[in-house]
C-alpha cells in the first residue's frame, strides 16, 4: 500500500465536495459556489504542482498511490500519471474551475448542480488517474450518469431535439461503448494465467498479453472507446449532446470526456495491446478522414452555433484519432496535445455560447448579428477561439495539428486483413481540413458577431466583472501559451507517449519481421 | 463427519424455531387479543426475525472458517453460505415489514395475517438456505410460495391483487408438477433425495461420457420449476402481472425474497451438479450453452418488455426478468466465481429493491398512484425520495458508484472467465466459449437498454415538471421509513464502493457452497 | 410390467393435466388439472422408489400430498375471494393486468 | 395378472383424467378425477405402496376432492357462466407442444432403460417402513410441511374471510 | 547584439500588438498609436544597421520551438529562430521602409476613428507576422507566419466589421489564401520526405548535394508547384487573384501595407528564400515548375490589366495593377531570376504603397468617396498627393529613370535571356496597358472639372510627409539599386545561369515606348474625346462585360462556393440526419422499440397463454435436450 498525497487529493478533494454540498442548506448559494470553486481550485493547483513535479525522465508512473480493495480478484484502488496523465489532469482540472465560473447564471437547484458536476469531475478525474482497469471503468461510469441529469435538468433544446432526448441517447451511447469495452477489459484480465490476475495495469504492462488475444480483443477494447471519441459513424450522440447541455457541462462534455476515449485507447489500447494497436489502427487512420472531413461538412450545413462547434468536435476529435493511428511518437504527441489544446479551445467556446445564449435565448446564426458590438469582449473572445479552432498559429490546436500532420506524413497505414498500405491520403485529407475548419467558423463569426448591430440585441451584456471575465482570459491565456511556448508541456507529454509507443513500435518491429518476407513485394505496389 | 452427519443437533435450527415460535405466538395472540390493538402491537413480530437473524449471526461466527455444520441427521446444513444467505433474507423481511408497517396504517387491516405471512414465507427461506435433500428443498420452497400467494392476493378486495393471486397460484401449481416430476427422475437417476448424490452422477455424465438421460431429463425439469421462482424466460410471464397486482410491501418482499430463494436453491442444485471434484456439469457443454441461451432470452425480455411500460411497479417486474437474466450468467460461469458473484449480486439487490420498493411505498401513499407520469418533479417534492429512488434505479441499471453496478461487474467478470476457459478446452467447447462470449455482448446491450428505462423514470423525477396544483404538496417519508432509506442508502454506496469486506463475505460464502465435505 | 411403464403413465396423466389447464376456462377445472399433473408426480415417484429400491421416493409422495391439499385451499380460497369480487370463475376474464 | 392390472388402473387413470378435462360441467370433472386418483391408488397398490394408496384414497379421493365440489356447490355458477365455460377450447397447439413433450420423456425413458426394469420384486411400502424414515430422516421437511398447512391455512381464512372486524 | 536585435525587431510589433489589445488605456489614449509606430520604426532603423553592417551581420539564431527528437537525434524538432541574411535584409527594408511610413500615414487618415487603438493592434500584429516570415529559418516557420499574415489580414481587412462587404472580403481572403495553404503545407511535407528536414540550411545542403531521396522530376516538380501555390495564394496569383481586389473594403492604410509592401510580397519573398527548390541552385531537374510558375505570372500579369482598365474605383484599379505587377514578378522567379524578381519587389513596394497612400489621401479628400467618376480636377486641390501619385505612376509605368523602369525592364530582359519570348511580348503588351489604366485613373481624378460634390481639400501633413518620403523612394531607388550592385548583393540568388542582368536598350526602348502608347490612348479616351471611350464601350461591349465581371472567375467560385461546396455540406448533412441519425441510429432505436413492444404483448394478461408460453418453452428445453 503507497500513498501518494497529490494523486489522492485531486481525486478527493471534489469527491469531499461532493459529500459536503449535500449537507448545506439549498438556499446558500453563495456558500455552495464558494465550495464549488475552492473544490476545483484545489485540484488545479495540486495538478499544476505534479506537472511541475513530474521528472520527465524518471519512472514512468508518477505520483502512485496503491491501495488494495478487493485483493482476492486482484482489484486496487490504484492511481498514478504520466505524462499524458498530466497533461489530462491539466486540462480537466482547468475547464472545471472555469466552468464553475461560467456556470453563475445557474438559479434552478444550484446544490444538486454543483454536486452532479462535482461528481462528474471526481470521475474524469478518476478516469485519468486509475491505473486500475476496474477503477478505469467505474469513474467513467461515474463521469457519463451525472451528466445524464446535468443535461437533461438544466440543459435546453438543441435545434429539434428536446434536451430530453439529447441526454438519453448520450448517456446510452456512452454506456453502451463503456459497457462494450468493458467485456474486453475483463477479457484482458482474464488472459493472465491463473494467479496472476489482475486489474493493475502496471503488472499487466509487465506481464505481457499474447499477441493472437491482441488483435482479436483491441478491435472490441477500441470500439467501445471510439463511441466516447466519437469517432465516425458513432458519433451522432455528440454534438446534440453538446448542445442540449448547459454551458459548463458543454465544457466539461466536449472538453474533457470526449477526451476518455482517446485516453483510454492510448492507456489500454495502446499500453496494454500494443501488438493489436498495430495491427489494425490503419482501418482508424481511414476512418478518422470521415470525422474530419465529414464532420467538418455537416458543420458547415448547420445555423445552430452549438451545433458547429459540436460538429467541429468531432472533425478534430478526427485529427486527434489520426494522430494516434500514426503509431509515432510526433503523431500520438500530437495526438496528446492536441486533446489538450481542442479541450481548453471548446470549453472556451462553450463557455463563450453560454454566456450570451443566457441572454439571447438564441443560437442560431440567423437570429443573430452584429453582436460585437454589444458584447465586445465576448465578441473578441469568440474570434479569438474561432481562430484557434481554425488552426491558426499562436495556438495550441496549431502546434498539436501540425504534429499530427507531420507525424501522419510519414505514416504508413497497413489494413489489417488486406495487402493495402496506405501513405499520404489520409494526411492530404487532414490538411484540406483545415481549409473546411476555416469555412464554418468563419462563417459563424461572420454571421453571428459581424456585420450591421441588430437593435434587438441593444440590451445584451457584455462581461465586465472580473468573475464573468476571468474564466475566459484564464482558458485564452493557457491556449495561447501553450500555442507559443509548448515546450514544458510538449516534454511531459512526450515522455508518456514515449513509453507508451515503445511497446508498439516494438511490437510494430515483430510483426514486420513476421510478414514482410512473403508481402514486401506486394506493399510496393499498393503504396500510395 | 459421519458422526456430525448422523447427529440430531436440533439446537443448530435456533433460528427456524424462532421463527417458528414467533410465528405460533402471533397465531396465538392474534386469536385472543382484542382486535384494535393487535392492529399496532402486533409489530413485536419484528423483533422475532431480528433476534432469528441476530441468532444466524451469531452461530454464523462462532463458526470456524470453511466449516459446515450438520443436523438432523445430515438433511439440516449451516455453513457460510447459508448463514449469510439467511441474514439477507431476515434482513429482507425485516425491511419488508417496516415497509409494511407505513402501508398497512393505510389500508387499516389484516396486520397480524400480513406478519405471520411474512414470517412463514421467511421462515421457509430460512429452511431453503439449509436444506439439504429434495425432499426439504420442495416443501420449503412450497411453504414460501404458499405463503406468496396468499400476500399477493392479500389485498382481496382488490380485482387486480386476486388477480394476481390467481395467476401466481395456477403459474406456481404448475411450476412446482414440473418440479416434482424433475425431481423424481432425478431421484430415479440416483437412488437418493439428497442433493449431494447428485455429484457422482454428474460427474460420470460429464467425465465417462456416459449418457444419463434420466439425470438430464430431470435436471432440466428442476431448472424450470426453479426457473419460474426466479422468473428465467421463459418461466417468467407471470411476474409483470403479479408484481404489478400485488401490494407493493409484497412486491418487495417477491422481487427479493422469492427471487431470492430460488436462487439459493439453484445454487445448491448448481453446486450439486459439480460434484466432489467441483467440475461435474460445469464442463458439460450442452448445459452451458442452455443457461446461457435461457439467460440471453431473460435478459433480453426483461429490458425490452420494461421498455414501454407506465406503471412503476410493472416496470420494476420486467426489471424483475431481467436481473434474472444477469443472475443467470452467474450460473452460466458455473463455477466458485459464478457462485459468488451471484451472492454479492443478491446483497447488492437487497438494498437496492428495498429502497425502491420503500420509495414507492411512500409516494403512492400520497399521490395514490403508481403511474411513472406521476412522479414527474418528485425530486421536487421530496429531494430525499427523489434521491434514493434514483440511487436505486441506477443501482438496478448497474452503474457505479452504486451497488448494483459491482454485482454486475462481477457477475460479467465470472461469465468472461468462464468464457475463456472454455475456450482454452478445446475445440468441443467452441460453441460453448463462443456463445458465453455472445452472453457477455447481449448482457452489455442489456445494460444499455436498461438503464434507457430507467432512465426515463429518472427523467421524470428531476427533469419533469410536477402536475398542476402539486407543487406545493410535499411528499414526506414518515421519519422510521427514512430510517430505512438511508440504511438501504448506505448499502448501496457501501456495496458500490467499499466493495472489500462485502466481497470477502461471498467468497466465504460461495467458498463454503463450493467446499467439499 | 416394467418401471417405464409407469412413468409413461404418469407421464401421460401429466400431459393430460397439462392439457386440461390449457383447455378449460373455468379456474376451479384448472386446479383440478394442475391437482391431476401433482398426482402424475406422485405416481411417477412411486414409481421410481420401486426402481432404486428406497422408500425414499414413497414419502416424497406424502409431501406432495400435502402440498397440494394446501395449494388446493389456498387456491379456492381465491377463487371464492374472485367470485366474490367479479361473479366469474371464467380465466378469460381475469385479465386486467397485461401490456 | 399384474398385466392385466396394471392397464386396467392405466386405462382409469388415464380415461378418467381426460373425460375430467373434457366434461363441461365442473361437477362431472371433479367426479372423473376421483376416478383418475383411484386408478392411482390401484398403481399404487401393484407397487406394493400399499399405505400410499390408503392415502391417496382418502386425502385426494376423499377429502381434496370434496373440498372441490364444496366450493363448486358454494359458487353456484348459474347456467349462463356453465355455457360461458362450456368444454374444452383446446388450441392444437396446446396439443403438438404436449405430444412433443410426452414423446420427450417416452424417449428418455427408453435411454434410460426403465423399460428393462421390472416393477416386481422390492419391498413392501407398509406403514411402518414409511414411518421410519419419515419420522426420522424427513423430520424435518415433514416439520415444514406442518408450518406449510398453517401458512396455508392463515391464508386462506384470510382470503375468504368476509369482513375484517 | 545583433541577434538580439533581430529578435527585438521581430517581437517588438508583436508586443506592441499584445500591449494595445490588453490594456485599455493604452488602446484608447493617443500613446497607442505611437507605440505601434515605434516598433514598426525599430524594423526600419533595425534593417539600416543590418545593411550598413553588411557581411558582418549575417546569422541564424534559433529556438527550439517543439522538440520531440531523442538524444541521438531522431525524431521532428521544430525551430524558430532568425535568419539574417542580404534577402531577409532587403526585405526588413522594404517591410520598415514602406511599413513606417504607412504607420505614420494612417495616424492622419484613421484620425477620428473611435477604436484606432484597436486598428494599430492589428497592423502591428500584422507587421509582426510579416517579419516572422521574413525571418524565417525554416519551413514550418514561415508555414506559421504564413498562417498569421493570413490571420492578421483577415482582421485588417474586416476592420470595418459592420460593413458586410468588409466581412465577406475579410472571409474570402481567408479562405482563398487556406486553401492555397492546403498546397503549401502539402508542398512542405513533400520537402520535408524529399530532404528530411525542414530546415531551409539542410535542405538547400541536400539539394545542392544531391541528396534528396527521389530525383523523379516530376515527383520533384509537383513538390515545388505546391509549394508555389502557396505563394500563388499570397501573391494573389491566378487562379487565387480574387481575394485582392475584394480586400480593398479594410482601409487604405490596409491596402497600402498589404498590397505593396508585405502581404502579397510575401509569397514571391518567399519562392526567392526557398529558390533551391525550385532550381536555383545545385544540378537536380525540377520539371515543369519553373514554366508553370513563369507561364502563371504572365496570365495573371495580362488579365489583372485588362481588368484594371474597366475599374472605377480607384483602389481596384491599383489592386489589379498590384496583380498585374505581382505576375511580373512571379514570371520572373519562373524563368529563375530570382534576385530580379526581388528587385521589382523592392521598387513596387515603394511606388505601389505611394500610389495606395495617395489614393487614400484622395479618398480622405473626398471624404470617402472611391469612384474616379466622382473625382475629377483634383490637382489643384490636392497638389501634393497629385505630384507624388504622378511620380508613382510614371514609377510604375516604367519611365526612366524612375524605380519602375530599372525593375521592370530587368524582368523584361530576364524573359529575354531565357528566351521565353511570347511572355515578353505579354510583358510588353501588360506595360503598355498599365500606362493605359494609369494613365485613365490619373486623368480622372486629377484632370477635367470636379464631378463630385463634397468639399475637397488637401489632406494633413502626417500623410503627405509619408507621401513625399515614398516619392521620394520611387524616384531614386531604381537607380540606386541598379546601379548600386542590388543584383550582385542578392548573391546566388540571382539565378543559376541567369546571372547579373543588365538594361538591354531596345528592350528598354521598345517598352517605353509601348508605355507612352498607353498614355497617348489614355489621354485621347479620358480627356480629349471622352465620347470615344463610351463608343469602344458600346462596340466592344462583350469584351467590357466580360473585363467588368472579371472575366466571371469570381462568379465562378462563388457558383463553386455557393453551389457545390454547400451542396455537399447539405449532402453530408443530409446523410447525417437521414442516415446516421435517423438511419443508423433511428433504426436501432425503432428495431429497439419495435423488439420492446412486440415481448410487451406476449404478456396478453390471460393465464391460459402464460401456460402456453411456460408449455411451450419446457416443450422446446425437452426437445433440445433429447435431440441433443
Amino acid at each position: 500500500m503507497t500513498i501518494h498525497l497529490f494523486s489522492l487529493a485531486i481525486l478527493l478533494v471534489p469527491l469531499a465536495a461532493t459529500i459536503r454540498l449535500f449537507f448545506v442548506d439549498p438556499k446558500q448559494t453563495a456558500r455552495i459556489h464558494g465550495i464549488a470553486k475552492l473544490a476545483t481550485f484545489i485540484p488545479l493547483v495540486v495538478s499544476f504542482l505534479m506537472w511541475m513535479g513530474y521528472d520527465t525522465s524518471g519512472e514512468k508512473y508518477q505520483f502512485v498511490t496503491d491501495i488494495p480493495w478487493v485483493e482476492s480478484i486482484g482489484l486496487g484502488l490504484r492511481l498514478g500519471a504520466d505524462g499524458i496523465t498530466i497533461a489530462m489532469l491539466l486540462l480537466t482540472s482547468l475547464v472545471m474551475f472555469t466552468g464553475v465560473y461560467v456556470s453563475g447564471s445557474i438559479t434552478d437547484r444550484v446544490k444538486e448542480h454543483y454536486i452532479l458536476l462535482l461528481g462528474l469531475g471526481t470521475g474524469v478525474f478518476g478516469v485519468f488517474l486509475s491505473l486500475d482497469l476496474f477503477f478505469f471503468y467505474f469513474f467513467y461510469e461515474l463521469a457519463v450518469i451525472p451528466m445524464f441529469l446535468l443535461i437533461g435538468v438544466w440543459g435546453s433544446r438543441a435545434a429539434q431535439y428536446s434536451k430530453e432526448y439529447a441526454t438519453t441517447k448520450l448517456t446510452l451511447y456512452l454506456t453502451a461503448g463503456a459497457v462494450f469495452a468493458l467485456v474486453g477489459l475483463l477479457a484482458l484480465y482474464f488472459q493472465a494465467p491463473e494467479g496472476a490476475r489482475t486489474f493493475d495495469i502496471r503488472k499487466l504492462e509487465a506481464m505481457g498479453v499474447d499477441t493472437d488475444f491482441q488483435r482479436v480483443w483491441f478491435p472490441v477494447i477500441f470500439l467501445g472507446f471510439a463511441a466516447i471519441i466519437p469517432m465516425w459513424p458513432l458519433h451522432s450522440w455528440s454534438p446534440i449532446g453538446h448542445a442540449a447541455a448547459p454551458s459548463a457541462v458543454s465544457m466539461l462534455h466536449a472538453g474533457v470526456l470526449m477526451k476518455l476515449g482517446a485516453y483510454g485507447v492510448l492507456r489500454i489500447g495502446y499500453g496494454l495491446m500494443p501488438a493489436g494497436a498495430d495491427h489494425w489502427m490503419g482501418w482508424v487512420a481511414l476512418l478518422c478522414v470521415m470525422n474530419i472531413l465529414y464532420g467538418g461538412m455537416v458543420a458547415m450545413a448547420q445555423r445552430d452555433m452549438k451545433f458547429i462547434i459540436g460538429f467541429s468536435s468531432s472533425s478534430h476529435m478526427g485529427y486527434v484519432l489520426l494522430g494516434l493511428a500514426t503509431l509515432g511518437v510526433t503523431g500520438v504527441s500530437g495526438a496528446v496535445f492536441l486533446m489538450f489544446a481542442h479541450g481548453i479551445m471548446t470549453a472556451l467556446a462553450f463557455g463563450l455560447i453560454g454566456f450570451f445564449y443566457d441572454q439571447t435565448h438564441t443560437r442560431v446564426l440567423d437570429d443573430l448579428g452584429g453582436m460585437i458590438k454589444q458584447m465586445p469582449f465576448i465578441g473578441t473572445c469568440f474570434v479569438i477561439m474561432a481562430m484557434a479552432s481554425a488552426g491558426l498559429p499562436g495556438f495550441a490546436n496549431f502546434a498539436s495539428e501540425l504534429l499530427v500532420i507531420v507525424g501522419s506524413w510519414n505514416a504508413e497505414y497497413t489494413l489489417a486483413g488486406t495487402s493495402i498500405t496506405v501513405r499520404y491520403l489520409p494526411t492530404i485529407a487532414a490538411v484540406w481540413g483545415l481549409v473546411v475548419t476555416g469555412v464554418y467558423l468563419l462563417r459563424a463569426v461572420r454571421d453571428a458577431w459581424f456585420g450591421p448591430p441588430n437593435p434587438r440585441w441593444d440590451g445584451l451584456k457584455d462581461a465586465v466583472t472580473f468573475k464573468q471575465k476571468m474564466p475566459f482570459v484564464v482558458l485564452i491565456l493557457v491556449l495561447t501559451y501553450t500555442g507559443c511556448f509548448p515546450g514544458r508541456l510538449l516534454d511531459t507529454i512526450e515522455s508518456g507517449v514515449r513509453n507508451v509507443m515503445e511497446r508498439v513500435e516494438a511490437a510494430g518491429a515483430v510483426d514486420a519481421a513476421e510478414v514482410s518476407p512473403e508481402s514486401a513485394p506486394d506493399d510496393e505496389g499498393a503504396a500510395k | 463427519m459421519i458422526e456430525a452427519m448422523s447427529a440430531w443437533n436440533v439446537g443448530l435450527a435456533l433460528p427456524e424455531w424462532i421463527l417458528t415460535a414467533t410465528a405460533l405466538v402471533a397465531l396465538f395472540y392474534d386469536a385472543r387479543s382484542p382486535a384494535d390493538d393487535k392492529k399496532e402491537s402486533i409489530k413485536w413480530v419484528w423483533f422475532g426475525l431480528l433476534a432469528a437473524t441476530a441468532c444466524v449471526v451469531i452461530e454464523w461466527m462462532g463458526m470456524k472458517t470453511g466449516e459446515k455444520a450438520w443436523a438432523f441427521r445430515g438433511h439440516f446444513g449451516f455453513d457460510a453460505f447459508s448463514a449469510l444467505l439467511k441474514t439477507l433474507f431476515g434482513l429482507t423481511a425485516m425491511m419488508v415489514l417496516s415497509i409494511a408497517d407505513h402501508w398497512l396504517k393505510r389500508v387499516d387491516r389484516g396486520h397480524a395475517e400480513f406478519h405471520l405471512l411474512t414470517i412463514f414465507a421467511t421462515l421457509g427461506m430460512f429452511f431453503v438456505c439449509s436444506v439439504e435433500d429434495f425432499a426439504g428443498l420442495f416443501v420449503a420452497l412450497e411453504l414460501i410460495t404458499i405463503s406468496f400467494f396468499c400476500l399477493t392476493a392479500f389485498k382481496r378486495n382488490d380485482e387486480r391483487a386476486i388477480e394476481a393471486g390467481i395467476k401466481y397460484v395456477v403459474l406456481g401449481a404448475i411450476a412446482s408438477s414440473f418440479l416434482l416430476f424433475g425431481i423424481a427422475f432425478l431421484y430415479g437417476a440416483t437412488g437418493s433425495l439428497r442433493l449431494d448424490a447428485l455429484g457422482g452422477v454428474a460427474e460420470a455424465f460429464a467425465h465417462g461420457g456416459e449418457d444419463a438421460p434420466l439425470l438430464n431429463f430431470g435436471l432440466l425439469l428442476v431448472i424450470i420449476g426453479l426457473g419460474f421462482k426466479i422468473a428465467a424466460v421463459p418461466f417468467q410471464v407471470w411476474t409483470p402481472d403479479v408484481y404489478e397486482g400485488a401490494a407493493t410491501p409484497v412486491t418487495a418482499f417477491l422481487s427479493m425474497g422469492s427471487k431470492a430463494a430460488g436462487v439459493t436453491l439453484l445454487m445448491k442444485v448448481a453446486r450439486a451438479c459439480l460434484g466432489d471434484g467441483a467440475a461435474g456439469l460445469a464442463t458439460a457443454a450442452p448445459w452451458i450453452i442452455f443457461i446461457v441461451v435461457i439467460a440471453a432470452a431473460t435478459i433480453l425480455y426483461g429490458s425490452l418488455g420494461a421498455m414501454f411500460q407506465t406503471n412503476i411497479k410493472r416496470l420494476l417486474g420486467y426489471s424483475s426478468i431481467g436481473h434474472a437474466g444477469y443472475i443467470l450468467m452467474g450460473f452460466a460461469a458455473f463455477d466458485q466465481a459464478g457462485f459468488a458473484a451471484i451472492v454479492y449480486y443478491l446483497m447488492a439487490y437487497l438494498f437496492t429493491v428495498i429502497a425502491v420498493f420503500a420509495v414507492v411505498v411512500i409516494v403512492n401513499g400520497v399521490i395514490r398512484s403508481h403511474r411513472i407520469e406521476d412522479y414527474s418533479g418528485l425530486a421536487r417534492r421530496s429531494p430525499l425520495l427523489g434521491f434514493v429512488l434514483t440511487c436505486g434505479l441506477l443501482s438496478l441499471a448497474g452503474v457505479p458508484p452504486f451497488a448494483g453496478f459491482f454485482g454486475k461487474f462481477l457477475v460479467f467478470r465470472a461469465l468472461i472467465a468462464k468464457a475463456g476457459a472454455l475456450g482454452d478446452m478445446g475445440p468441443d467447447y467452441a460453441a460453448a466459449s463462443v456463445s458465453t462470449y455472445t452472453l457477455a455482448f447481449i448482457g452489455a446491450a442489456g445494460v444499455v437498454i436498461s438503464l434507457y428505462y430507467y432512465l426515463m423514470v429518472v427523467k421524470r423525477i428531476y427533469m419533469d415538471a410536477p402536475p398542476e396544483g402539486s407543487e406545493e404538496q410535499p411528499i414526506v417519508a414518515p421519519q422510521r421509513l427514512k430510517g430505512l432509506l438511508y440504511a438501504c442508502l448506505a448499502g448501496i454506496f457501501l456495496l458500490g464502493m467499499v466493495m472489500g469486506p462485502f466481497m470477502a463475505l461471498a467468497e466465504s460464502a460461495a467458498a463454503a457452497l463450493v467446499a467439499v465435505h | 410390467m416394467t418401471v417405464g411403464h409407469v412413468i409413461v403413465v404418469a407421464g401421460i396423466l401429466f400431459t393430460i393435466g397439462m392439457m386440461g389447464v390449457l383447455a378449460r376456462r373455468n379456474i376451479l377445472v384448472v386446479l383440478l388439472s394442475v391437482e391431476l399433473m401433482l398426482n402424475a408426480t406422485a405416481l411417477a415417484f412411486c414409481g421410481f422408489s420401486r426402481l432404486v429400491g428406497n422408500f425414499d421416493g414413497q414419502i416424497m409422495v406424502f409431501f406432495i400430498i400435502a402440498v397440494a391439499a394446501a395449494e388446493v385451499a389456498v387456491g379456492l380460497a381465491m377463487v371464492i375471494a374472485l367470485f366474490r369480487l367479479r361473479l366469474t370463475v371464467n380465466v378469460d376474464r381475469v385479465d386486467l393486468l397485461k401490456g | 395378472m399384474i398385466v392385466v392390472f396394471f392397464w386396467i388402473f392405466a386405462v382409469l387413470i388415464c380415461g378418467g383424467a381426460l373425460v375430467a378435462i373434457t366434461r363441461r360441467s365442473a361437477v362431472s370433472t371433479a367426479l372423473f378425477a376421483v376416478i383418475s386418483f383411484v386408478g392411482i391408488a390401484g398403481e399404487f397398490v401393484l407397487m406394493q405402496a400399499y399405505f400410499l394408496a390408503v392415502v391417496e384414497v382418502l386425502v385426494y379421493a376423499g377429502a381434496i376432492m370434496v373440498l372441490f365440489l364444496f366450493v363448486i356447490m358454494l359458487l353456484n355458477l348459474g347456467e349462463e357462466d356453465l355455457r360461458i365455460l362450456r368444454g374444452p377450447q383446446l388450441h392444437w397447439v396446446g396439443l403438438v407442444l404436449g405430444a412433443l413433450f410426452l414423446s420427450g420423456l417416452i424417449l428418455t425413458c427408453r435411454r434410460a432403460g426403465l423399460f428393462e426394469m421390472p416393477l416386481e420384486g422390492g419391498a413392501a411400502g407398509e406403514t411402518k417402513a414409511l414411518a421410519v424414515p419419515l419420522f426420522s430422516e424427513y423430520v424435518l421437511p415433514f416439520e415444514i410441511a406442518s408450518m406449510l398447512l398453517l401458512s396455508a391455512i392463515v391464508g386462506s381464512v384470510l382470503l375468504t374471510k368476509r369482513r375484517l372486524h | 547584439m545583433a541577434v538580439f536585435l533581430g529578435w527585438l525587431t521581430l517581437l517588438a510589433p508583436l508586443g506592441a500588438a499584445v500591449a494595445l489589445t490588453i490594456s485599455p488605456s493604452l488602446r484608447n489614449s493617443s500613446r497607442g498609436p505611437k507605440v505601434a509606430i515605434a516598433s514598426v520604426l525599430v524594423s526600419f532603423f533595425t534593417a539600416l544597421i543590418f545593411l550598413i553592417g553588411g557581411e558582418s551581420i549575417e546569422y541564424i539564431s534559433r529556438w527550439s520551438w517543439m522538440d520531440l527528437s531523442t538524444s541521438d537525434g531522431d525524431g521532428l524538432l521544430i525551430e524558430l529562430g532568425i535568419l539574417v541574411d542580404p534577402l531577409s535584409k532587403m526585405m526588413l527594408l522594404v517591410v520598415g521602409g514602406v511599413g513606417s511610413a504607412i504607420f505614420i500615414y494612417a495616424l492622419g487618415y484613421m484620425k477620428g476613428d473611435k477604436s484606432i487603438g484597436r486598428f494599430y493592434a492589428k497592423f502591428a500584429l500584422f507587421v509582426f507576422s510579416m517579419l516572422g516570415i521574413v525571418f524565417a529559418t525554416n519551413f514550418l516557420m514561415i508555414f506559421i507566419f504564413w498562417e498569421l499574415v493570413g490571420a492578421s489580414s483577415y482582421l485588417l481587412i474586416g476592420y470595418y466589421y459592420e460593413k458586410p462587404s468588409a466581412c465577406e472580403a475579410a472571409k474570402k481572403a481567408f479562405l482563398t489564401n487556406r486553401v492555397a495553404d492546403f498546397g503549401f503545407l502539402l508542398g512542405i511535407l513533400m520537402i520535408y520526405d524529399l530532404a528530411g528536414s525542414f530546415d531551409f540550411e539542410a535542405i538547400e545542403a541536400a539539394v545542392v548535394g544531391n541528396n534528396l531521396t527521389s530525383t523523379n522530376p516530376a515527383q520533384l516538380a509537383f513538390a515545388s508547384f505546391l509549394i508555389f501555390l502557396g505563394a500563388a495564394g499570397k501573391s494573389a496569383q491566378i487562379p487565387f487573384h480574387v481575394w485582392l481586389p475584394d480586400a480593398m473594403e479594410g482601409p487604405t492604410p490596409v491596402s497600402a501595407l498589404m498590397h505593396a509592401a508585405t502581404m502579397v510580397a510575401a509569397g514571391v519573398y518567399m519562392v526567392i528564400r526557398v529558390f533551391f527548390c525550385f532550381g536555383g541552385v545545385g544540378s537536380i531537374d525540377w520539371g515543369w515548375a519553373p514554366e508553370v510558375i513563369a507561364n502563371t505570372g504572365a496570365v495573371t500579369a495580362f488579365l489583372a490589366a485588362t481588368i484594371a482598365m474597366v475599374q472605377r474605383d480607384i483602389k481596384k484599379v491599383l489592386a489589379y495593377s498590384t496583380l498585374s505587377q505581382l505576375g511580373y514578378m512571379v514570371m520572373a522567379l519562373g524563368v529563375g531570376a530570382y534576385g530580379v524578381a526581388m528587385f521589382h519587389l523592392t521598387t513596387h513596394a515603394f511606388f505601389k504603397g505611394l500610389l495606395f497612400l495617395c489614393a487614400g489621401s484622395v479618398i480622405h479628400g473626398c471624404h470617402h468617396e472611391q469612384d474616379m467618376f466622382q473625382m475629377g480636377g483634383l490637382r489643384k486641390k490636392m497638389p501634393t498627393t497629385f505630384w507624388t501619385f504622378t511620380v508613382g505612376m510614371l514609377a510604375l509605368t516604367g519611365i526612366p529613370p524612375l524605380a519602375g523602369f530599372f525593375s521592370k525592364d530587368l524582368v523584361l530582359d530576364a524573359l529575354h535571356v531565357r528566351h521565353f519570348g511570347g511572355l515578353q511580348f505579354v510583358a510588353t503588351v501588360t506595360a503598355g496597358l498599365t500606362a493605359l489604366y494609369m494613365g485613365r485613373s490619373w486623368f480622372l481624378t486629377f484632370f477635367g472639372k470636379y464631378r463630385g460634390h463634397a468639399e475637397v481639400h488637401e489632406s494633413p501633413k502626417v500623410m503627405t510627409f509619408p507621401l513625399i518620403y515614398l516619392a521620394i523612394c520611387s524616384v531614386l531607388i531604381g537607380a540606386v539599386g541598379y546601379f548600386g550592385g542590388f543584383q550582385e548583393y542578392m548573391g546566388d540568388r540571382a539565378g543559376r545561369d541567369i546571372g547579373v542582368l543588365h538594361i538591354n536598350a531596345s528592350l528598354a526602348i521598345t517598352s517605353v515606348f509601348v508605355a507612352l502608347v498607353g498614355y497617348g490612348i489614355a489621354y485621347l479616351f479620358f480627356v480629349k474625346k471622352p465620347e470615344l471611350a463610351d463608343r469602344a464601350k458600346a462596340r466592344f461591349s462583350f469584351v467590357h462585360r466580360l473585363l467588368d465581371n472579371r472575366y466571371y472567375i469570381d462568379d465562378f467560385y462563388l457558383w463553386l462556393v455557393g453551389s457545390v461546396q454547400q451542396s455537399a455540406a447539405q449532402f453530408c448533412r443530409f446523410i447525417e440526419e437521414r442516415i446516421v441519425v435517423r438511419g443508423m441510429v433511428g433504426g436501432t432505436v425503432a428495431g429497439t422499440r419495435f423488439a420492446a413492444d412486440r415481448t410487451r404483448r406476449l404478456q396478453t394478461g390471460r393465464v391460459v397463454f402464460y401456460a402456453y408460453l411456460f408449455l411451450a418453452g419446457v416443450t422446446l428445453a425437452v426437445c433440445a435436450m433429447v435431440l441433443a
